[in-house]
């Protein structure tokens, strides 16, 4: 299930909400992206496109769980202009064993931070600057389409 | 009914136009018609659609080719996504 | 820091608590193990030696910290008597970057399963019994013992 | 002050011996000293204690060889553990 937020997201609360009523997960993997504050930036300010993004996120998602063989996940992505210290994404991924949830939270974030339809924009102290996936997210992505499924 | 076309910039599009959301009334009857009109309302826009990476939805579905435009429809301009 | 505790965990609440005030970390993965409910399981009765348990797994945490240059960990880990769906462990790992966080809190929980002072029994209708690390765990532990560091 | 020793049993040790914690008045001299002492006791226990990979820890800390014992230690015996 993928959620965008215009408001703050509170990831302790959607973690408590994943754990809930579970039986037959042994482990969930929650990932939280924060905006650091360290490098002049004043705020991120981040662009879907409602009806589009979620779709497309979904599918990242249906690839997931079946690759990994996951129970579920969640992801829950803010939009809007969002301050260093808040959270950005937080995803979960729940699985019987621990091997699972691992690689699937992982790849998850590893396709929303280059697949996901989301522009973004980087206000500094210099000035504001649309950004770009980075070549280590390429790097990250290029794993998972050169590693076989264990 | 509608009869024109809702547009749509995302990113780095937006800012070389100036705005975001736009109806162009009437309808043109292809995207490639929709681009030639929007590049003679805004010159910089119209290289900034021809831009690498840049793709076009139609009812928020990627649309290879040059489709029909129907009255009503949404057409959005996605640069080069930035990811989550 | 590890803590163990007696009554039950609050994976949400630890979560909130790990991500305040940040201003450097941009990642932070946790990791929650729950009691599996489908085997037959009645309840899981794990023993730690308090002074001896807490140390050694100070000690991965530290291992842990310097391998991957992460901001800090947290574990806080259940002892006694715990029911299926109930925590058994929360792990999180904070850093800059998403890679060094995941491998962070993976290279943690792989060391806790196998290599953290725990005696874990396991009560089943059929009985109870005294749990090892499984050959899967073992394999896990062998992937950091092979990998060279990043 | 302390003369005896605090003997700890875990995990599956606990189970063969039907205790977890004991104090032997007075402190026998060395760990191996011990060791008889408990097996003299509780034979099926003695031969736990001699089983494969039960590790003994002198005031929490892993003790190889055959260390003297102090009045008022703590003498833990750890089967193989089970991870967390």
């Amino acid at each position: 299930m993928i959620r965008l937020s215009d408001p703050p997201i509170d990831p302790g609360a959607l973690l408590t909400g994943f754990l809930e009523g579970r039986r037959e997960t042994g482990a969930v993997v929650s990932f939280t992206g924060l905006v650091r504050g360290d490098g002049g930036v004043e705020a991120l300010e981040l662009e879907a496109y409602p009806g589009f993004t979620e779709p497309a996120i979904e599918q990242i998602i249906r690839d997931a769980v079946e690759r990994f063989g996951l129970d579920d996940c969640l992801a829950v992505h803010r939009v809007g202009r969002i301050a260093p210290g808040e959270p950005v994404v937080f995803v979960a991924a729940a699985a019987r064993h621990r091997r699972a949830a691992f690689e699937g939270a992982d790849y998850l974030m590893d396709y929303l931070k280059s697949r996901a339809p989301f522009w973004k924009k980087s206000h500094e102290a210099a000035g504001a600057r649309w950004v770009e996936p980075t070549p280590g997210d390429q790097a990250d992505l290029a794993r998972w389409e050169t590693m076989e499924t264990r | 009914m509608a009869t024109g076309v809702r547009v749509l910039l995302f990113g780095p599009l937006r800012d070389v136009a100036g705005w975001r959301e736009r109806t162009i009334d009437p309808a043109p009857a292809t995207l490639s018609a929709l681009r030639r009109l929007l590049a003679d309302l805004d010159q910089a826009l119209g290289a900034a659609l021809d831009g690498p990476g840049v793709k076009a939805a139609v009812d928020k579905a990627i649309a290879p080719g040059d489709p029909a435009l129907r009255p009503g429809c949404e057409v959005a301009f996605l640069p080069p996504m930035s990811g989550g």
